[in-house]
């Protein structure tokens, strides 16, 4: 998966120090690259909160339990968004690490509705096919998307299953003996649970293909 | 009478104020005049630059003498803002002011309109309506009402101590009235004041005792206002006195009775030392309070609980002053004008839970600290925290409670100075490393920026980013048995976890709890906040809506000591000015009956709130007496035969208005 | 008051012990209530990052049938799962504060024949057993005591964020007064509604354990026997990676992780069978807890 | 010897109170005849319309004129009088102020037609049958005057010099308008033709007012008992009588019934209906929207009780439709 | 809620809305918008009365006749009115007055009573552009062009029988 434009806080192995070296980054951003309506866009489909009112405190970063694991603070999601920055932000880690416990929503002294906002961006990152390849939160969401859509009701061995075919084939088998361990305590279910009235989930959800968005 | 006292010929001189851009750039001023011009009645129709400028206003007089007018409208900004100055102009023209009228096209149009067609086209709608009203404008004559030179000053911390002295040098009688025992508010707990560090007790602790000295204050501690009645220059007020029971004309202050009381140790919270030590029943808030009484909280004499003490304290006082059977007394004077000073509260830092207020027992609100570092304070000056340590590291968090839309969304201006000041405290007390917390550094004020350099000097840390959790959640052995910090540094763009063994809260400045009761019973407004609000956000920042009433300090929204003087002294010349021109003009808008038409239908008594009008039985008419009218003109809506009028605001004026908004309505 | 309850999908798989002990105790308690008929999944975290309306509707299909099932007066939902309590809830309340958001949902709803009049009030089991049915209820009925047994209550993120009513956001105090009344003494420490990573240990699991890992470790140290949850992913995730994350970090992490549900059980002595205790990849020694004396220092 | 002053009455939409009113001036008629000529009074004389369309313009010195204007006919011998007298006086309300049939104006001259030809209780007309205006019956036409939409005051179709108002005007004041004609002293063209006071300064009970009325429930006269000697409003009973102009010598009240405001406003006032409602709601005791509420649900018919005979000439006109 | 003020002026209609404010509250309120350059609907034209107790229900009636679409009238908090009790008499009156408008076929959205403080400017703004959308929602209520209307039906009368000229007369 694609690298973060700016370097990781984390400690790179040495080998990676000098690759960094070797490679110039420019540090600069012209206007022209920017997409100077994103930040509205984005505002837009989390019921217009006002990103442009974020005084830049940093308490979403500061009570985020993911933060130190993001390439970007959530803090900078917000102003980059705003003024614009779209590679950068729906290429980042940050809006897919986030595991939407609602921590910032509340704290947020602007009241921003940050889990909203990153919602937003995941799902203009997946319609915008930007999400990095095989970063397996997109899949699992549309995998599950696709289970709901078909039966209403999720079970999770199978949404597992399918998750792992379509990212890392190999995690399979690492999960093997944890999945064995809960299928005899009867935690893992084969049968698959459904909704009888299928057609109203169907009529609810328009017949849409898995993960392809209205 | 002036040069044109009846209605007599309408001759209407137009004149519409570009203010600079203000209204320029929106309304099509030119347009507006050509338009005026067509309308009947009108002589001139011009534009002006600043028509409240002196050749604007000498302008009028000049046309009214050349062109003889007799009708003068000026379109430009809100009547409350200019109509009395152009009133003036148009009078020194030799016309009768109340033959003029406003037309507001910048706070109404100009300024919250962005299509111009739409804005112009209401700027002429408005003139129109002026135009029309004026045929009915008849001359009168202004009223005048005496001042009585007596002033109130509620609140005595430092804006209140500022304005009673100010009025009292001036020779004017002061009442000052503080609920608290004692005078000196917040400032008499701080420690020292920034920027320039000089102890807050040594400048303050002076100007308390000139104030209980001084012959021309009334000082009325430990008491309340109960009622406001009257009208400016006319206030009745009804002061509520605690009881103390203490005889304050015999307490010396010696505090024999507190050594002696049955309690050897206190047991009370301190108000003072806002809780960090214990009081006796029989106590004094501190040594220089002023007056320098003692007095008995009843809550917690077990006299008055238990009615069995062997009452040390009375034995004590060789001066006979400790009376339990003390009562609460009711006092009442006249004054001509108020000065509200009524000060803040600080904002409850327990409404914040991420930062453990009471859970972690060394956290501590700023004021707390003030009190800790003070050498009168519960520890004698010596830093110790409540778990008996000293410590060695100190986080103070900024903005506890303000820019928050949780809690309160403003600024509350003080705490970045305040939270340097105590940084260098800290630091000079323990040599503690101190972290600052900010989310902007605001150092705007004389010296300000300066004392913040020196802070950077001192290598205090500055961490721009706002605190998201204070825990006690170790992850590391060196956070062991410490308070850990949360926040991103933000300039780094990185979240820090830092351990401290104190953190102290920069609380904001809230209104006191009971601004709107205070601001009901004194008829002024509130801003959404709840601090008090003035007539004019820059140009009458002491002034209210209500004539004669004033107001000073932290109460009008949070403000530091200089500004709170400053504005104290403000308002003490506000209300001497009102003062020495003796009497007050008031709009002649008061109500009056048409005799002849009047039916006596009793309809207007029973609706007057100010018993104004009376019926006299023998001609069997209602009459309305003009000085107590306040011209709300609520009869002369009632009045089912229409034999109530109001001057400034007669039916026909108010139909003409109506008439001229809308008389070019466009064929739907 | 009667009750509609709201399973979830999790909690016919992985939280089975959830439910079984949930339906166990509500039935001791003699707690009326009924299944939500042919309900569908909440969505869960998952579905709003492919289509929010989508996901808002889907969630709302059950607040509908809720309505219909019980025609009269409010609804008291039960919703035992974090993320579908939070789900439903936000649905529930996003519909009642933007007009777009509820006519843009009842618009889907209508193609499948239903439609939503806002008188659902999602409950979460917690609530209703402490505020609803109340401790000193709960207490009467004790016939273990469970003296001694020091509890680290886990509530996650979900159920106290940011829509809960019933507690605080951070700070949340419902399951330590809980398991306080049920004779056990409830361990303080600041980390109740941290996350756990949810589906990250599935997805970025790197991530996902370190989360784990300084959950379990705080509450080792402040001396826990046990953690409670009250979310079946929550529990899955501190219980299913202990190992792992022995293995990887080089720790000595050994709590049995159970539902509140499960403990009220054993408290008021139902069979622990009954309470799906076999499910537990480490079962709190019961012998211990249920003896009548409660002598059960160092239990485990 | 110069001829009589001619003086003309006629009746547009009216019930004829009105002229019941003149032939009430009893003797005095008698004097009334010996000064002037009558030249047409179709309830009581036999002139035709051509009889006055025969005579020259303004050559009638002053016409009495009754009732509102609802259709065509009354409309143009309106303007057939107006063009043959010197002066118009607007005689009783619905000259005045539209009167009673103003009510009509809260409904549609088709829910008009429709319930008088088809759904009134004593209606038979299964053919739905409705009068034309014109109708051909073997050969030739017959032709009925146009039922107008809306009902007007005199003043809203004619110029008009005088109003002389009441429903019905008193004897008293038909005297004095005669008289004031007569002498020639013309007062100022628009005048009322009564004094122009409320009607309470000649109210029999004024003295029984108090001066801190308030009123927590409106009450109607039949459903309690009146006290004759007591101000109506003072007993909750809505009197028009603040808003009223005076002349009528309270004659309705004396009666123990309130004053409806068949005088109309006085001259200060320009919607009647708005100063009566404005001086009662202002007297309301209660603070709260609920309760205040309640006091006025107490007021069945606003239209019909504040603008019982001034309606078309109200500031609305009629309901909006 | 956008304001009127992104509305082509290109002349379609728009609502004219006459407000009454009292001086001491909305008329204040008024200014602060000003002053705090809230941009709203230019649909409101104010009259400044002292108290809102002194609007006349003639005012508002008078308003409507003369071609207002709706009419507005602020006044002070209860409690808050500078002459103690003006805003409840005007809460009763209004309320009086809605009763009747409902009779006449008056769309109650045209007529509006709001308490706005010297302080909440941000609220004039609100109201005013609420106002001005619901009143554009129920479109014109043009009293005068139904007036012009209604007495067409004399008109055909002076054309066929009086002729032109007595038509002048009427």
């Amino acid at each position: 998966m694609q690298l973060p434009t700016q370097p990781s806080i984390r400690q790179d192995e040495p080998s990676q120090k000098i690759e960094k070296m070797k490679r110039v980054v420019r540090r600069i951003k012209f206007e022209s690259e920017l997409d100077l309506e994103f930040g509205e866009r984005v505002a837009e489909k989390a019921y217009g909160q006002k990103l442009l009112s974020c005084i830049q405190c940093g308490t979403c970063s500061a009570t985020c339990p993911l933060a130190h694991y993001m390439d970007y603070t959530p803090r900078k999601i917000i102003a980059m968004t705003r003024e614009g920055f779209k590679e950068e932000v729906l290429n980042s880690l940050t809006i897919w690490l986030c595991a939407s416990c609602y921590s910032c929503y509340v704290q947020c002294p602007r009241q921003i509705h940050i889990t909203d906002v990153m919602y937003a961006l995941k799902r203009e990152a997946i319609r915008m096919g930007f999400h990095p390849k095989r970063l397996p939160i997109p899949i699992l969401a549309q995998e599950f998307y696709k289970r709901v859509l078909k039966d209403g009701r999720n079970t999770e061995s199978w949404l597992l299953v399918s998750l792992y075919l379509r990212t890392n084939p190999f995690k399979m088998f690492k999960e093997a003996l944890l999945g064995l361990k809960l299928f005899l305590r009867g935690r893992l279910t084969i049968g698959k649970e459904h909704v009888h009235r299928r057609d109203q989930i169907h009529a609810i959800l328009e017949h849409k293909k898995g993960g392809q968005p209205s | 009478m002036h040069g044109n006292g009846h209605n007599g010929p309408i001759r209407i001189g137009f004149y519409v104020c570009h203010c600079g851009h203000n209204i320029a750039s929106i309304v099509d001023v030119k347009a507006v005049a050509d338009y005026v011009k067509t309308l009947p009645g009108v002589t001139l129709s011009c534009e002006y630059k600043y028509m409240c400028s002196d050749p604007g206003q000498e302008l009028i007089q000049k046309d009214i003498k050349e062109l003889s007018l007799t009708r003068i409208i000026v379109a430009s900004c809100s009547p409350l803002l200019h109509e009395h100055t152009f009133r003036v102009a148009v009078e020194k023209g030799g016309l009768n002011p109340y033959y003029f009228q406003m037309v507001n096209i910048r706070e109404n149009v100009s300024w919250v309109h962005t299509d111009k067609k739409a804005a112009t086209e209401k700027a002429q709608d408005l003139a129109r309506a002026a135009v029309q009203r004026v045929f009915y404008h008849k001359a009168l004559e202004t009223k005048h009402v005496k001042i009585h030179p007596d002033v109130l000053v509620v609140g005595g911390g430092i804006a209140g101590i500022h304005a009673a002295l100010t009025l009292a040098n001036s020779g004017k009688k002061v009442y000052l009235v503080e609920r608290d025992p004692t005078i000196g508010g917040h400032m008499a707990m701080f420690d020292k004041t920034f920027p320039t560090l000089d102890c807050a007790a040594c400048i303050l602790t002076p100007k308390m005792s000139q104030v209980k000295n001084h012959p021309n204050i009334t000082l009325w501690t430990y008491s309340e206002v109960a009622n406001v009645d009257g009208y400016v220059g006319n206030y009745k007020i009804t002061v509520r006195r605690k009881p103390r029971y203490i005889n304050e004309d015999l307490c010396v202050g010696c505090m024999d009775c507190i050594e002696k009381c049955v309690y050897k140790e206190g047991k009370t919270p301190d108000e003072f030392n806002v809780g960090l030590s214990k009081r006796k029943p029989v106590y004094i808030p501190f040594p220089q309070a002023t007056p320098q009484i003692v007095l008995i909280d009843p809550e917690t004499c077990i006299e008055f609980k238990s009615g069995r003490c062997k009452k040390t304290c009375v034995e004590a006082c060789d001066r006979k002053a400790i009376d339990f059977n003390q009562k609460e007394e009711i006092k009442e004077m006249d004054v001509g004008t108020i000065i509200l000073a009524t000060g803040y509260q600080t904002f409850d830092a327990k409404r914040i839970p991420f930062y453990g207020y009471g859970k972690y027992p060394n956290v501590y609100t700023s004021l707390e600290v003030e009190r800790l570092v003070n050498a009168s304070g519960p520890t004698g000056g010596e830093l110790i925290l409540r778990d008996g340590r000293h410590p060695k590291t100190v986080g103070i968090i900024h903005c506890v409670g303000s820019r928050d839309k949780n809690t309160n969304r403003w600024c509350s201006r003080t705490c970045c100075m305040y939270s340097l000041k105590l940084a260098h405290l800290l630091k000079e007390h323990t040599e503690a490393e101190v972290y600052n917390f900010y989310i902007d550094i605001r150092a705007a004020g004389k010296a300000y920026e300066e004392f913040y350099d020196k802070l950077l000097d001192e290598n205090v840390h500055f961490i721009r980013g706002r605190v998201a959790e204070v825990s006690d959640w170790a992850v590391r052995p060196s956070e062991e048995g410490k308070l850990i910090i949360r926040a991103e540094d933000t300039m780094i763009g990185i979240v820090r976890r830092i351990p401290v063994d104190m953190v102290v809260l920069a609380v904001g400045m809230e209104p006191q709890s009971d601004s709107q009761d205070v601001r009901r019973m004194f008829n002024i407004s509130c801003s959404t906040e709840g601090f008090f609000l003035e007539r004019h956000p820059k140009l009458a920042p002491v002034d209210t809506f209500t004539d004669g009433i004033f107001i000073a300090g932290a109460c009008q929204g949070p403000k530091d000591i200089p500004d709170s003087v400053a504005q104290a002294g403000a308002a003490a010349a506000q209300a001497l000015t009102l003062i020495d021109t003796g009497e007050i003009e008031l709009e002649p808008n008061t109500a009056f009956v048409v005799q002849e038409v009047c039916s006596g239908c009793r309809t207007c008594l029973t609706i007057c709130p100010y018993n104004a009008i009376s019926r006299d039985e023998v001609k069997q008419k209602a009459y309305i007496n003009e000085a107590l009218c306040k011209g709300c003109g609520t009869c002369v809506a009632a009045c089912p035969s229409g034999s109530i009028k109001q001057n400034l605001f007669e039916d026909e004026m108010i139909f003409s208005e109506i008439n001229g908004l809308l008389e070019n309505t466009p064929a739907v | 008051m009667k009750y509609l309850s709201y399973p979830g999908c999790s909690l016919r798989s992985t939280g089975r012990a959830y439910e079984e002990s949930l339906v166990a105790v509500f039935q001791a308690l003699e707690i009326q209530y009924e299944e939500l008929k042919d309900w569908n999944c909440c969505g869960a975290t998952s579905y709003v990052s492919i289509d929010e309306m989508d996901a808002f509707a889907l969630a709302a299909r059950n607040l509908a049938l809720a309505e219909t099932q019980s025609p009269e007066g409010t609804i008291n939902l039960i919703a035992p799962c974090s993320a579908c309590y939070l789900v439903l809830s936000k649905t529930e309340r996003y519909l009642e504060d933007y007009p777009d958001v509820s006519a843009n949902v009842n618009a889907k709803l209508d193609k499948a024949g239903l439609h939503y009049n806002g008188r659902v009030e999602i409950r979460h089991p917690l609530d209703v057993l402490v505020n609803d049915y109340g401790l000193e209820n709960i207490t009467k009925r004790i016939t273990y005591p469970l003296k001694g047994l020091k509890v680290a209550c886990y509530y996650g993120c979900q159920v106290v964020r940011p829509f809960a009513k019933f507690d605080h956001s951070h700070y949340p105090v419902t399951m330590d007064k809980l398991v306080r009344a049920l004779g056990a003494e409830s361990v303080d420490w600041p980390l109740k509604t941290r996350c756990c990573g949810g589906s990250l240990t599935g997805t970025t699991q790197e991530a996902g354990l370190r989360l784990n890992r300084l959950l379990l470790k705080e509450a080792q140290k402040r001396g826990a026997d046990i953690i409670l949850t009250c979310c079946p992913l929550c529990q899955h995730n501190l219980e299913c990676y202990q190992e792992r994350i022995n293995r990887i970090y080089k720790e000595e992490i050994d709590l049995p992780v159970a539902y509140f549900t499960q403990l009220i059980g054993v408290a008021l002595g139902l069979p622990e069978k009954e309470l799906g205790m076999q499910r537990l990849f480490k079962k709190p020694s019961l012998e211990h807890i249920t003896h009548p004396k409660g002598e059960i220092a160092n239990a485990w | 010897m110069p001829d009589k002053p001619k003086v003309a009455f006629y009746w547009c939409a009216s019930c004829g109170g009105c002229e019941e009113s003149v032939v009430d001036l009893a003797e005095n008629i008698l004097d009334v005849l010996a000064a002037v000529d009558i030249v047409m009074w179709p309830v009581a004389m036999d002139f035709k319309k051509k009889d006055v369309e025969g005579m020259e313009d303004g050559s009638i010195l002053v016409s009495f004129v009754n009732g509102a204007i609802r259709t065509s006919e009354q409309e143009e011998m309106a303007k057939l009088m107006r063009k043959k007298s010197k002066l118009i006086i607007a005689y009783g309300s619905c000259a005045h102020t539209g009167g009673i049939p103003g009510l009509a104006n809260q409904f549609q001259r088709e829910e008009i037609l429709h319930y008088i030809f088809e759904d009134s209780p004593s209606t038979v007309n299964p053919q739905k049958t409705r009068p034309e205006t014109q109708v051909i019956i073997n050969g030739s036409t017959v032709t009925l005057p146009n039922f107008f939409n809306v009902v007007r005051a005199l003043d809203q179709v004619i110029d008009v010099d005088y109003y002389v108002p009441g429903c019905p005007p008193t004897p008293k004041l038909l005297k004095q308008a005669i008289d004031v004609l007569l002498s020639g002293k013309l007062p100022e063209k628009g005048t009322v033709l009564a004094p122009d006071i409320a009607l309470c300064d000649e109210c029999p009970k004024k003295e029984t007012k108090p001066s801190d009325l308030k009123f927590t429930e409106f009450n109607r006269p039949h459903w309690t008992t009146i006290d004759s000697k007591m101000c109506l409003l003072a007993q909750g009973i809505i009197c028009m009588g603040p808003a009223t102009r005076g002349g009528c010598e309270g004659v309705c009240i004396s009666g123990n019934m309130p004053c409806t405001g068949c005088f109309g406003p006085t001259s200060h006032v320009r919607d009647q209906g708005a100063k009566i409602l404005s001086a009662l709601a202002s007297q309301v005791e209660a603070k709260d929207e609920k309760a205040i509420d309640e006091t006025l649900a107490s007021i069945p018919d606003p239209v019909g009780t504040y603008y019982r005979y001034g309606l078309p000439v109200s500031l609305l006109r009629r309901k909006n439709f | 809620m956008f304001t009127a003020d992104e509305h082509p002026k290109t002349n379609t209609w728009e609502p004219r809305i006459v407000a009454f404010f009292c001086n001491w509250c909305t008329y204040t309120a008024a200014d602060l918008a000003g002053v705090s350059r809230l941009r709203h609907a230019p649909n409101a034209r104010i009259i400044r009365v002292m108290c809102s107790g002194r609007v006349d229900p003639q005012f508002i009636l008078d308003a409507f006749s003369k071609g207002a679409d709706g009419v507005l009238v602020g006044g002070c908090h209860p409690g808050d009115c500078h002459y103690m009790e003006g805003n409840y008499k005007a809460l009763r009156r209004v309320q009086l007055l809605k009763r009747m408008l409902k009779q006449m076929n008056i769309e109650e959205y045209r007529f509006r009573l709001e308490w706005i403080s010297a302080s909440e400017g941000e609220r004039v703004k609100t109201v005013i552009n609420e106002m001005t959308e619901q009143v554009r929602k129920l479109g014109p209520l043009g009293l005068p062009k139904k007036f012009q209307e209604w007495d067409k039906e004399m008109d055909l009368l002076d054309q066929t029988v009086n002729g032109k000229e007595e038509a002048v007369h009427a």
